[in-house]
């Protein structure tokens, strides 16, 4: 079985009140020197069976209809390097 | 690109701008270059044609409207009226409460979460600026049908993101409603209230007044998000086939409006604030202008002293965007470092951007330049009016003519049982648990009643008692038969609501949820359903303090069912004495209080079994109404009854298996000799509740009732596990409960 | 002399006041306490009450647990102060660790707001001694991150120790408040450090302290008696 | 300034009921043969100045005392090919 990875993250645009939240917090805790932080999604999807063309463009679709949502969100996939990253 | 300044303006009179694109009509912009003189800079461009939308101008509905304000009942409640950010009512003991219901329906179509949480958010940021602490919400809410796949997908976020806010900010959700029909298909209503109380030394208003004062703008930074939001979107016809048409979605962040609340309300108690406004729909221009028009003096403001999230933005995106969880303060100048110390000690931004001047004008600079320079009244308060056009419909006279009378009904007690047990499951009149238990009730140490109760109920004095209740209610199905009545069944219901809680009724918020205004048959059922209210609350004695109108809720040509919610504010001395719907005792007996006559057309019966809309609504007599409050809360009072329900859609029946749920208790109905079983069970007769009498308090209620004319007719008894028709039939509550509980789960979990 | 208990208020935090309330009608005296305060006004005792502090928006209790006040709470746990967390609070205790575990997001995903039947496992903590083993009590609960987690040998341990504080109630119907509401392991609804002075549960007692007030159910004053009682004896 | 994405994942034993409800919803939406869905976070951190091991040394004690909890979650350090992914 081969590993997709499918991360959503926040438009550029739209508020991020995750990420906000965490980038405030870490100067308090000691750590300096970030200038933005944005806080998303990822999903790994174990998919049975070769990940040719159509297996991708189909977990393409699932992302931008269900796993994301468009409105607000962006996403991308990518199969996962089998020595890990 | 050179910077669009007024004098640029006014040396450019023939450049052409966009006001189309911006949802202005041509008249409306010939309008706007009158009143300045010139043409607009794209700064003024903007902020005309956001506070001119429908949204935020009411054109289409303000000459209704104006009859709250001229049909107003004798009643020396109320404090602040319409006008203010929310109205505020007396409640006595020192205590001013502040409440408000306002609709965030096509954001929340597009996106349910965010659109649904970015409402709370709103609701609650009107009642602050009142000065208010707020003490809980409601959210009563419109659906397509129940099983319709699209309602999947909206449904449970709306419902996640009225909770993930509402729960996030400390604010105990105490009521509210769920509405399934078909005609909410393809936009829902979404809409929420809040309420806040405050001492009565603390109400403030939103007005800009003494020269030389800061306006402070705090909490979140300025981003591109909702440009042109809410108001423009709530401003037209949904239509799926235009996603162009769909702006930035605002996203919410409920942890900074938390914050927001403790500092405004820290800030109110040093006595820090002279004028307040929250930023809503059309942000800055919307309370820029406001504070200005409603002050004594003009403001000027710089633009470009406003904390922004995007460093991106034009000076007209600023003044537009719709970023949540911003407010906007007047602050005398010796009092401005002890603002910003408390905003510091919450972590809020706030920056000075602006000051109240001497003059009449709003003035708003950018980079050293004048890119506003209006006479804020004529932004705030003075955009334009329509006559709308309005007609009876045609299909009008069939509709009503196609009586639910000639229904075919049950004949046998089998029938009627089989029947029972639809109802009960039904969408509509299913229990709501699986939505509600995803709100925190208790949040606050407050909630005396909470759902399913007919009421929520909130104690806001420890030492004394002394407690407020709220309901909200609207009929789409009785509006739509006629809207007239249909608002006043809307208005009597909330009523009957708060007073079978025991609290007495004050007066009432709206939002008053219609089709599109260009459609002439919409226009009717909006004056109808307006002078309806208007005429129900002067013979009620209950005013009303405020509220909110959406249009364009349609898809296409279809309108949505006119959809007038009500909510009714009540206060109760001391919330000891409350009134609870459950039967929990055995031996009480139960008694029906009003007239039940044959009135099925609307009803909940004729949808279910049926399928059907025709008729005419169940009647009104206020009158009734009236006494009806009177002898419940004189009951809660002396401590006569131990429960009572009112009765609405589904009828007895509906009442009486929630009450036997809800206490865990059965109860042996004797249907009286003048009445038919079906109609006694089914009918929606208006004017109506059912109440649990302790033995030794039978007569002291009786001779109460009588004395004062209201028929009360004795039925049964609180009994056993079941519920049992004589000579009807018998149903288990166990079975009942399983019906009730399941159908809402079995849909959405 | 009565006791001192100490509320903490979190950036978020929602019911301090009712703690501070409930502390009251036990009896005792409440001091409210800042996050950026490493001073803890010589209280005698600790709770961390509920709520969604920093909005939870990294992890439940994640960022409050490394506020200045928390140095000073961590500081004088360890050295024996009584110390309750409450929801928000118990989240934060994990998060430094005074107590054992985690807490995840609940197994319905949904938010869940109820009343909740809770067994005490364990009467003998600071918090618990007004109550019996094995006494039956309801209380709201109110969460969405409220799964407690940890690896098979601590849940062991905390067997072993005793130290598993409240269950979850699962054999009744779950309209009369029974069923493990969230997918906690081993209906774990509580627990205690070895020590019994640092208790942290999701359900709120402190929600459950007046007869006409959310539920009608006063169960839950018996966490602030226990600690008044154990406090003025002392 | 450069961008580091810290991966923040539930461990393998820890049930991930997130991950269970996209999975259990994709047949119904019509996507089949995904094995297992797992769901967890994703930040990404604009550092301001060089990326060296320094930098990322601190990033990776930030992960483990606070943008993981540990008891619970296993992360991933990796600085985001600049190309984008
Ligand atoms: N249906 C209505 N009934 C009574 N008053 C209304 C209604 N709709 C709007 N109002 C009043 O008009 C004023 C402006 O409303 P609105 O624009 O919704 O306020 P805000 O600027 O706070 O969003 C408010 O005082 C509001 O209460
Ligand atoms: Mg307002």
């Amino acid at each position: 079985m081969a590993r997709v990875v499918v991360d959503v993250m926040l438009k550029p645009e739209i508020l991020d009140p995750q990420g906000q939240a965490v980038q405030r917090a870490l100067p308090r805790l000691g750590f300096e020197g970030i200038g933005d932080v944005r806080q998303g999604k990822r999903f790994e999807l174990e998919v049975e069976g070769p990940v040719d063309d159509a297996a991708l463009a189909r977990i393409h679709e699932m992302a931008e209809t269900f796993l994301a949502n468009t409105v607000i969100e962006d996403f991308t996939v990518h199969v996962e390097d089998q020595a890990g990253s | 690109m050179t910077l669009d300044t007024v004098k640029h303006a006014a040396e450019t009179p023939d450049t052409d701008q966009p006001w189309a694109e911006l949802g202005l009509k041509q008249d409306e912009y010939e309008r706007v270059r009158e009143i300045l003189g010139r043409r607009p800079t794209g700064a003024e461009l903007a902020m005309y044609s956001v506070m001119w939308s429908e949204h935020c101008s009411y054109k289409s509905s303000k000459v209704h409207l104006k009859q709250f304000g001229q049909k107003v009942p004798e009643n020396d409640a109320m404090l602040v009226g319409i006008g203010e950010n929310a109205g505020v009512v007396d409640v006595g003991q020192g205590y001013a409460v502040t409440f408000k219901v306002e609709s965030h329906n096509h954001p929340s179509y597009v996106e349910p979460y965010q659109g649904a949480a970015t409402g709370v958010g709103g609701i609650v940021r009107d009642i602050i600026a009142m000065g208010a602490r707020p003490v809980a919400v409601v959210d009563p809410l419109r659906f397509g049908a129940a099983d319709h796949p699209d309602t999947k997908r909206v449904l449970p976020g709306v419902v996640a993101g009225i909770g993930g806010y509402g729960n996030c900010l400390g604010l105990p959700n105490i009521g509210g409603e769920v509405v399934f029909d078909a005609c909410y298909q393809g936009n829902p209503l979404v809409n929420a209230g809040a309420i806040g109380v405050m001492r009565h030394e603390d109400i403030h208003l939103a007005k800009a007044s003494g020269a030389g004062n800061k306006v402070i703008l705090y909490g979140a930074r300025t981003g591109g998000d909702g440009i042109g939001g809410a108001s423009i979107l709530a401003s037209e016809t949904f239509d799926d086939a235009k996603p162009s048409k769909r702006p930035a979605v605002q996203v919410g962040d409920p942890f900074q409006e938390k914050l927001l609340i403790e500092c405004t309300l820290e800030a109110f108690a040093e006595k820090l604030v002279v004028g307040i406004q929250d930023l809503g729909a059309a942000g800055l221009s919307c309370a820029t202008s406001e504070l200005a028009s409603n002050g004594s003096g003009g403001m000027r403001v710089e633009l470009d002293d406003v904390p922004l999230r995007d460093s991106t933005l034009s000076p007209e995106e600023i003044l537009m965007s719709e970023s949540q969880e911003r407010m906007c303060a007047v602050v005398e100048p010796e009092k401005v470092e002890r603002f910003l110390a408390i905003c510091e000690k919450w972590d809020v931004t706030a920056t000075v951007i602006g000051e109240v001047t001497d003059g009449d004008r709003l003035e708003i600079y950018w980079h050293g330049e004048k890119i506003v320079d209006v006479d804020p009244k004529t932004v705030a308060h003075e955009g334009p009016v329509y006559e709308r056009p309005y007609a009876r419909p045609a299909w009008q006279d069939a509709l009503q003519a196609d009586d639910a009378g000639k229904l075919p009904r049950p004949r046998t007690g089998d029938e009627l049982r089989e029947q029972v047990l639809k109802l009960v499951a039904s969408p509509n009149q299913a229990s709501k648990s699986w939505i509600t238990s995803q709100y925190d009730h208790f949040v606050q140490g407050g909630t005396v009643l909470a759902q399913p109760e007919d009421a929520g109920m909130i104690r806001i004095d420890e030492t004394t008692g002394l407690g407020v209740a709220i309901a909200t209610d609207g009929n789409g199905r009785y509006a739509k038969l006629d809207p007239y009545h249909g608002a006043q069944l809307a208005l009597a219901e909330s009523y009957r609501n708060v007073a079978a809680t025991g609290a007495k009724p004050l007066a009432i918020s709206d939002c008053l949820n219609f089709g599109s205004p260009e459609d002439p048959a919409v226009m009717w059922q909006f004056s109808e359903a307006v002078r309806g209210l208007a005429d129900g609350c002067l013979e009620l004695g209950t005013p009303v303090t405020g509220g909110n109108v959406s249009l364009y809720n349609q898809t296409g040509e279809a309108a949505i069912h006119p959809t007038p919610v009500v909510a009714v504010l009540g206060v109760i001395d001391d919330v000891s004495r409350r009134t609870p719907i459950a039967f929990a005792d055995e031996g009480h007996l139960l008694y029906l209080l009003g007239d039940t006559k044959d009135e099925l057309g609307g009803s909940a019966w004729s949808q279910v079994v049926h399928d059907h809309l025709g008729g005419l609504p169940p009647q009104v007599d206020l009158g009734r109404e009236k006494l009806l409050a009177e002898i419940l809360i004189s009951a809660s009072r002396d401590g006569m009854v131990d429960a009572a329900h009112d009765l609405s859609d589904g009828g007895l029946i509906q009442a009486l298996v929630e009450s036997c749920l809800r206490g865990g208790k059965g109860a042996r109905i004797v249907v009286p000799d003048e009445l038919d079983p079906f109609v006694l069970l089914f009918s929606e007769s208006a004017g109506r509740a059912i109440v649990a009498v302790p033995r030794s308090e039978e007569l002291r209620f009786t001779d109460m009732c009588g004395a004062r004319g209201l028929p009360a007719t004795r039925i049964g008894v609180v009994d056993g596990d079941t519920i049992d028709v004589q000579g009807q039939f018998t149903l288990p509550l166990s079975d009942l409960r399983a019906a009730h509980e399941a159908t809402i789960p079995s849909l959405f979990a | 002399m009565t006791a001192r208990i100490g509320v903490i208020t979190f950036p978020g935090t929602l019911d301090d006041r009712d703690t501070q309330r409930a502390v009251r009608l036990a009896g005792a005296e409440a001091v409210p306490l800042w996050h950026r305060d490493k001073d803890l006004k010589q209280v005698d005792a600790v709770v961390l009450p509920g709520g969604f502090s920093y909005g939870d928006y990294l992890r439940a209790g994640a960022i409050s647990r490394f506020s200045p006040v928390m140095e000073t709470v961590i500081e004088q746990a360890r050295g024996g102060l009584p110390v309750l967390g409450i929801c928000n609070g118990f989240q934060v205790l994990t998060e430094t660790h005074l107590l054992p575990g985690a807490m995840l997001r609940n197994d319905s995903l949904h938010f869940v707001c109820r009343d909740q039947k809770l067994r005490v496992e364990n009467a003998g903590t600071a918090w618990t001694a007004d109550y019996t083993a094995g006494q039956e009590i309801s209380v709201p609960l109110k969460n969405i991150d409220g799964r407690y987690v940890a690896d098979e040998r601590t849940l062991d341990m905390l067997e072993a120790e005793g130290r598993v504080a409240f269950r979850y109630l699962t054999e009744g119907d779950s309209a009369d408040g029974y069923g493990n509401p969230n997918g906690s392991l081993r209906d774990i609804a509580g627990v205690t450090n070895e020590a019994g002075n640092v208790v942290g549960l999701m359900p709120h007692p402190e929600h459950a302290v007046e007869p006409l007030i959310g539920t009608g159910r006063t169960d839950g004053l018996g966490f602030f008696t226990s600690i008044l009682k154990k406090l003025v004896n002392a």
